[in-house]
């Protein structure tokens, strides 16, 4: 199959924001390559369903994730940002999540003090062996955000 | 105020964490006071993290506390049984009509040698 | 007593005749007593000042100024000696290179507040020594063209002055008078944040879009911060995915604020100059207090910056759900 | 060398021997202790509670005063140290009492612990020096074994207090040996001598003050000295050899007329 | 230029039952730079490789997507596939659109608009995708083993049995470390130096293991397979090459006032002396501070009775530098100072003493020879106190917050020995818990309590005096019989708690090696790479990781020894490509990737760079690829975006981010 590059639009306003009757949110998950991401092909071979809303973004560990990467998911339209690691004590490179746990503790604290909706982002630790444990906090989190409607606030947020 | 209620005010007023005692005795076994105690240093740490203080109140052991800080000094865990000894006696003592020893009591024990310093020391420690 | 800039800068020329130093970066006199501005003196010292009005910040100057052969004097209040030495603790100073002279500080007077206050055409202040108002404070004899005013000193000190916990240097080569030092702390050092904290999701809100919504981009935040250091910010590097100069609406200028406020986490001296320098009075340091606060009470003070290092039983990020309103 | 001092309750009344030997041999050795104007008593016991405020005033308004003539705060009875230091560490570590305290008092300038507290032996081992204690001395202490005895309010808790080594001190050996006197160690220095609850139970001091004395002796002390009003109380009513307050043994080496009572 | 190719794998119906296959590879193949796109029943068949092959060498493709099961499962597969055809293995991207798609996704268009979501965000990753090289780096087949207890004398051992040189840099005179100060050991009460003399032995003999006694490493550098050590061998004063051994310069020398540290200072040895009888190497060391030769410049008796003519007076400390492969620390520990616990009263009575001192006091070669005499008149005492958590779980600052783990069980041991040999004896043995969890352990603590007769009282001891008539009164807490006691003793020994030895803090940082707040080395993984540093090619031996007793540690040193092992048996070490980078004209030189870094991997050099604002020197960071690991820390640190994970570059992730936002 041969196709030509034409007009092929990367914009971002390609696809309207959808209203809130039919609104469907959009979850972006970090995942730790060595546990969670691990622990989401496990809830995989379990079968083990959750809203398909969530989409994974593989990492090498949950410290890799700069918080520009979140501000960006929110600035590009996602509606709440996950991210997920080996349990403190457990991280394939021994530290790494621990200064996970401190940065995104301050930073979603400092998101709260600035007016958005605090449950729109969370941390949670998943281990490999926890498939369950990924698809149900991917079921409560998607329920979550779908009562917090879309997110606005930090589009809204500007400087301009 | 039920007794749990009045055990955490207990422990508030110590600003003590009683759960880091890991229960070695090393208070009790430096308690010059203990033979005259009914419950002892450890007890008291121990009783107070169950919420079991009325007993404690009840006890004369609050009264026999030297406030001498050895087990303060000696504990391994920065657990300070004497301010929890302190906190019980305290709120027994804050009860109506719960004080040891009212002023009119005192010149029961006041001799010409008594030092100012006692009497200070007596109204703070057995009586509101 | 008074701190007479004539008795520093005596002290600036005995130390630069002993050799301590080949150059000295200080304040100059403006136009009108109020606009002192910083400045390299290298041969004389025509219009070195050191006085209530100088309030700027002088050691973001020493990156560059440190890279000259010889060494520089520079002068240093309290406030400014914890930037310097964050400077030094990363690298990005050649301490060497600088003789910090501590400078003592009893607070600097924001001329807007005085304007507020209604006094005009000021052309010099000086403390009054005699009443001392009611409630303890000073009071300032604001010398207009048309006379005298009497003004309570607290009531035009920069706000940074207000929350200055403590009036020591860190750091510094020598310390110069450090007894004329006076505390300016108003004790509501995180009154702000807690009234922010305080407010409901949605006020809370709409105030950062109101504040934030006045930002030009000027970048003067970010230019006079001591912390932001960097050779070259990642607002400014094209090919950092964060900088976008064309869309106006895009990533970099939303949250600019919050990821400059995020870079400094941990790092922020708390010298209150990214609000003192603000064109538009966005309260930013508003932010980065937050992140101190934040800090103290998940952390506690640490040697290293917060972000940096880690101890085993740090507190979970759902500490966040745990407090405050919920949203849900 | 300037000191506030604060002399407590009991040295203006029943021990004023303490309170006059001090500031004589203090003078004697170089140091003015300036009392400190309307003093309050510091309640003679810390009030462990958090939440008593009013118990910790008296000692905030001598820290306080002290601060403000920018001197270090003297005091010379053990219990007082260990009220006005507790205190004092309270007003620079807990952010609760130093709040709730400085809101009540609306001091200009917040009191955060600045001033240092120092006990007499404190000002005699740092200030002054023991050696230089030791060449004043004119009348030597000479063949007597003195056993020092220390208590509880001086030594503990010794992360608040910071006096000497809790276990074992050598503060008051030091001391008896700059004066020419023979120190005895003995294990019982540090122990309670039963304090405030002669009040509550007579038995209980006596027993502990037995104990001590029975110690010292044991170990060949033929008097002993004692820097805290409530000891000197307690042990001499059992006692069989002399006790007395350090600072007579210091003006009694320093040949200084030191008569209070 | 761009030229992507997308390839949608079936999976048989795994993927293709939930997900519109054929959908998402039309969908996919109007991605701008796709210029291939198919799909295939299952591509990682021979079959299905080959589609991919043939596509890359017909589309002249730059990138590859596959769309197919968990990268986790497949990408090395694919990375493969890729080489093969020509590209360079790291332009494969792969989007999991089974485990993470069409396994969890009921809904058929759900399903499918998610796949073609994440087939986008892998096309947007790969568009900035880098070729990247694995690292090659060459290994030295020499392994340092820093101690030589019996943690370094076992690894040492089995590193040279698998063939491999080895040296043993151990600080002391003597190799043996603590185990040698042992009287017996626990459960078996097996006698201590007759099992490890032997292996001292075999040490000191074997073909490839050279040892460095009375050596400290004094300077590391270098990384992972090619290590540079300097170590200083510290002056003996005594020629090895000369000396027989003979032991006569000992005997002469006048000076008799220095602490014999083997008997842990319970009696005296000379200014000349060798540790222990079974010493290896078998060579005096003067101690030049004692030594009246050296304070007065005159003696020299020594030297005169030298036969060998081995006393050199004149000799200097020597450097000797080594290159190594990998190294072990096993720095072992030692007891801390009871100082701080003066109401046990250490430093007042001489018959208060630590078990490690009771240990030479049971022992047949120690000062008593064995008899059990007390330290102050050398009475044989009849009541003992055993005092267990002396300074352990201890958080208030004195002691150490940690359990010691070998307190228990070789308190029971004591007291057992006490009570076999001397049947008149009480022993009294305060504990807060006993712990006993090891094969034979409790079995061992209980046959103390039960057959030997020793009182176990759970509570703890308050103070310990003299009566003045030379006894010792210990005063505790029993309680569980809730009363307070006080027990005349005759002697008081001291379950000190362990801690790491000092040495292990200043060689911690030499390594790079990571430590925890007790000066315990980290392991890189608390369970699955338990004797790893998380430095690369550093591993560790015995109590320097944590409390250890004779087994565990002998267990730990074998595996420590496996890994090494492991790591010299490879002529060449390949290093992960996907590291950390940083770059130099836009890093600050601040430090801050540094100090989250996990492996030491980023120094800081200064570099001369023009970031077109003028030549100048700046300090920057620089990445040692052959010890980064890749996790990223440092990226998400750096706050100027200097330093930058590749496979992972912020550029990749945030490319993602939008293609999945879109």
């Amino acid at each position: 199959m041969q196709i030509n590059e034409k007009d092929k639009s990367n914009r971002p306003n390609e696809n309207p924001v959808p209203s809130d009757e039919n609104f469907t949110p959009l979850i972006v998950a970090f995942c730790c390559n060595w546990c969670s991401y691990a622990g989401a092909d496990l809830a995989g071979s379990g079968r083990l369903s959750y809203p398909a809303e969530v989409k994974i973004i593989r990492v090498p560990c949950s410290c890799r994730v700069n918080p520009t990467f979140i501000l960006r998911a929110f600035q590009k339209g996602a509606d709440g940002v996950i991210l997920a690691g080996c349990h403190p004590g457990d991280c394939h490179y021994s530290t790494g999540n621990y200064f996970t746990r401190r940065r995104m503790t301050l930073l979603f604290s400092m998101l709260d003090y600035m007016g958005i909706e605090k449950e729109r982002t969370r941390v949670e630790w998943i281990s490999a062996a926890e498939g369950a444990k990924f698809a149900s906090t991917m079921n409560e989190f998607a329920e979550k955000i779908n009562s917090l409607g879309k997110c606005r606030r930090l589009g809204d947020l500007r400087c301009v | 105020m039920t007794e749990y209620d009045l055990s955490l005010e207990a422990i508030r007023m110590s600003g003590v964490y009683p759960e880091r005692c890991m229960k070695c005795g090393k208070c009790s076994g430096a308690c010059p006071s203990y033979g005259e105690m009914e419950y002892h240093p450890h007890q008291f740490v121990d009783m107070i993290s169950k919420g079991r203080i009325k007993e404690l109140m009840e006890s004369d052991s609050i009264y026999k506390c030297l406030s001498c800080f050895v087990c303060v000094e000696r504990c391994p865990r920065n657990v300070f049984p004497a301010n929890i000894v302190e906190a019980v006696r305290t709120l027994s003592e804050r009860r109506q009509g719960a004080d040891r020893i009212s002023p009119d009591t005192l010149t029961e024990f006041i001799d010409g040698d008594t030092p100012q310093q006692l009497l200070m020391a007596v109204m703070r420690k057995y009586s509101k | 007593m008074r701190i007479e800039s004539d008795i520093i800068l005596g002290k600036v020329k005995r130390l630069v005749s002993d050799g301590k130093a080949d150059r000295v970066f200080a304040w100059k006199k403006g136009n009108f007593c109020y606009d002192t501005e910083p400045s390299l003196f290298t041969d004389n010292y025509v219009g070195f000042t050191y006085d209530d009005f100088c309030a700027a910040n002088l050691c973001k100057f020493m990156i560059n100024e440190s890279k000259k052969d010889g060494k520089t004097l520079v002068l240093i209040k309290p406030c400014d000696s914890k930037g310097l030495a964050l400077l030094e603790k990363e690298h990005r100073i050649n301490r060497e290179r600088i003789y910090a002279l501590g400078v003592p500080c009893a607070g600097k007077i924001d001329m807007d507040k005085i304007r507020e206050n209604g006094v005009k055409g000021v052309i010099g202040i000086e403390e009054e020594k005699e009443n001392v108002s009611c409630n303890g404070d000073e009071n300032l004899i604001i010398k207009t063209l048309y006379g005298d005013k009497i003004i309570p000193k607290k009531s035009v000190l920069y706000d940074k002055c207000l929350s200055c916990t403590d009036k020591e240097h860190v750091g510094c080569d020598e310390v110069f008078m450090p007894e004329l030092s006076e505390d300016t702390y108003d004790g509501k050092k995180f009154e702000g944040v807690k009234k922010i904290e305080n407010m409901p999701s949605d006020e809370r809100f709409s105030f950062w879009r109101s504040q934030l919504s006045k930002c030009i981009r000027c970048n003067a935040c970010r230019n006079v911060c001591p912390v932001c250091s960097c050779v070259k910010c990642i607002f400014d590097n094209d090919n950092s995915g964060i900088a976008s100069k064309a869309n106006s609406d895009d990533f970099e200028e939303n949250l600019y604020h919050i990821i400059r406020a995020f870079h400094v986490c941990g790092r922020c001296v708390d010298c209150g100059e990214c609000s003192r320098v603000c064109p538009e009075k966005i309260p930013l340091h508003l932010l980065n207090r937050k992140y101190i606060k934040d800090i103290k009470e998940l952390y506690g003070y640490e040697k290293e910056p917060a972000l940096l290092t880690f101890t085993k039983s740090d507190a979970e990020p759902s500490v966040i759900y745990e407090r405050g309103e919920k949203n849900v | 060398m300037v000191y506030d001092y604060y002399p407590g309750c009991t040295l203006k009344s029943k021990a004023s021997r303490f309170d006059i030997s001090a500031v004589k041999a203090a003078e004697a050795l170089g140091a003015e202790m300036r009392e400190i104007p309307e003093w309050q008593c510091c309640g003679g016991v810390y009030p462990m509670a958090c939440d008593e405020i009013a118990h910790r005033l008296p000692s905030v308004r001598a820290l306080n005063e002290a601060k403000n003539n920018g001197r270090d705060l003297l005091t010379v009875c053990s219990a007082c140290y260990h009220v006005l230091k507790s205190v004092n560490y309270d007003m620079k570590n807990s952010m609760d009492v130093r709040s709730k305290t400085n809101s009540y008092l609306e001091y200009e300038k917040e009191y955060k612990g600045e001033t240092r507290v120092v006990h007499y032996l404190e000002m005699l081992r740092d200030d002054i020096g023991f050696d230089a204690v030791s060449e004043k001395v004119v009348n030597p202490l000479k063949e007597l074994k003195i056993a020092p005895y220390y208590g509880c309010l001086i030594l503990r808790p010794s992360k608040i207090i910071g006096f000497d080594d809790a276990e074992n001190p050598v503060t008051m050996e030091n001391f008896i040996k700059a004066l020419g006197g023979d120190p005895v160690v003995y294990p019982f220095r540090n122990e309670c001598c039963g304090g405030y609850a002669v009040a509550e139970d007579k038995a209980i001091a006596e027993k502990k003050s037995r104990e001590i004395i029975e110690c010292a002796k044991k170990h060949g002390a033929d008097m002993m000295i004692t820097a805290c009003p409530l000891c000197m109380y307690n042990l001499k009513k059992y006692a069989d050899i002399p006790i007395k307050y350090f600072t007579e043994i210091l003006c009694e080496a320093l040949g200084i007329e030191a008569d209070g009572e | 230029m761009n030229r992507i190719g997308v390839f949608v794998c079936h999976c048989g119906s795994n993927i293709a039952a939930a997900v519109d296959v054929k959908q998402v590879a039309e969908a996919l193949g109007r991605e701008q730079n796709v210029v291939f796109s198919a799909e295939y029943q299952y591509m990682c068949s021979e079959n299905g490789q080959k589609l991919i092959k043939n596509a890359v060498k017909e589309n002249a493709l730059t990138g590859i997507v596959v769309c197919s099961c968990s990268p986790r499962m497949h990408e090395a597969t694919f990375r493969k596939t890729a080489s093969e055809a020509g590209i360079n293995p790291y332009m494969v991207e792969i989007a999991n659109i089974r485990e993470q798609c069409s396994w969890v996704h009921k809904d058929i268009t759900a399903a499918t608009s998610k796949a073609i979501i994440l087939g986008r965000a892998a096309i947007a990753k790969v568009r900035f995708n880098e070729p990247l090289t694995v690292g090659e780096s060459g290994v030295t087949k020499r392994a340092l083993v820093i101690g030589g207890g019996i943690a370094g004398i076992q690894t040492a051992l089995d590193i040279a049995d698998a063939g491999y040189k080895v040296d043993i840099v151990e600080k002391k005179p003597t190799i043996g470390g603590k185990m040698a100060q042992l009287d017996k050991t626990f459960p078996t009460l097996d006698c201590a130096a007759c099992i490890l003399t032997p292996k001292m032995v075999e040490a000191a003999r074997h073909e490839n293991i050279k040892l460095y006694t009375y050596s400290e490493v004094e300077e590391v550098k270098g990384y992972v397979g090619n290590f540079s050590v300097k170590i200083r061998k510290k002056a003996r004063y005594v020629r090895e090459n000369l000396c027989s051994g003979c032991g006569a310069c000992a005997l002469k020398c006048p000076s008799r006032n220095s602490g014999n540290e083997f008997n842990t200072g319970l009696d005296k040895r000379g200014a000349i002396y060798i540790p222990f009888a079974q010493a290896i190497p078998n060579i005096p060391v003067i101690d030049a501070e004692h030594c009246i030769k050296f304070r007065t410049g005159k003696c020299g008796l020594c030297q005169m009775n030298c036969a060998a003519q081995a006393i050199d007076f004149s000799q200097k400390d020597e450097i000797i530098e080594e290159k190594y492969g990998a190294i072990v620390a096993a720095t072992g520990f030692d007891i801390i100072n009871l100082d701080k616990f003066g109401e046990y009263g250490y430093k007042t009575y001489p018959d208060v003493v630590t078990s490690l001192e009771f240990e030479r006091i049971m022992n047949a070669a120690g000062p008593t020879k064995g008899h059990l005499e007390r330290p102050s008149d050398g009475r044989q005492p009849k009541t003992l106190v055993f005092v267990q958590c002396v300074g352990s779980r201890d958080t208030s600052g004195r002691g150490k917050e940690y359990c010691s783990k070998i307190c228990c069980m070789y308190t029971a041991k004591h007291a057992m020995l006490t009570r076999e040999k001397y049947p008149d004896t009480d022993v009294y043995v305060f504990y807060i818990d006993v712990r006993a969890p090891g094969k034979n352990f409790d079995e061992f603590y209980r046959r103390a309590a039960e057959q030997y007769g020793v009182h176990y009282i759970k509570g703890m001891v308050g103070k310990i005096y003299d009566d003045g008539n030379g006894n010792l009164m210990v005063r505790g807490s029993d309680i569980i019989a809730n009363e307070q006691l006080t027990i005349k003793a005759d002697m008081v020994i001291l379950a000190a708690a362990a801690k790491p030895d000092d040495s292990a803090r200043s060689l911690g940082t030499m390594l790079t090696a990571s430590m925890d707040t007790n000066d315990f080395f980290t392991e890189a993984h608390p369970k699955l790479r338990p004797v790893e540093s998380p430095t690369a090619g550093v591993f560790l031996s015995g109590f320097c990781q944590g409390p250890k007793d004779i087994p565990e540690t002998v267990a730990q040193a074998g595996a420590a020894a496996v890994k090494v092992i492991g790591l010299l048996s490879k002529d060449r070490l390949k290093s992960n490509p996907c590291v950390a980078r940083s770059d130099s004209l836009i890093c600050s030189g601040c430090s801050n990737c540094e100090k989250v870094c996990p492996f030491g991997a980023i120094t800081y050099a200064d570099a001369r760079v023009n970031d077109g604002t003028g030549m100048e020197t700046r300090r920057v960071a620089v990445v040692n690829e052959a010890v980064c690991h890749g996790c990223g820390a440092c990226a998400a640190a750096c706050p100027s975006g200097a330093m930058d994970l590749m496979g992972f570059t912020s550029k990749q992730i945030f490319a993602e981010v939008d293609a999945v936002c879109r």
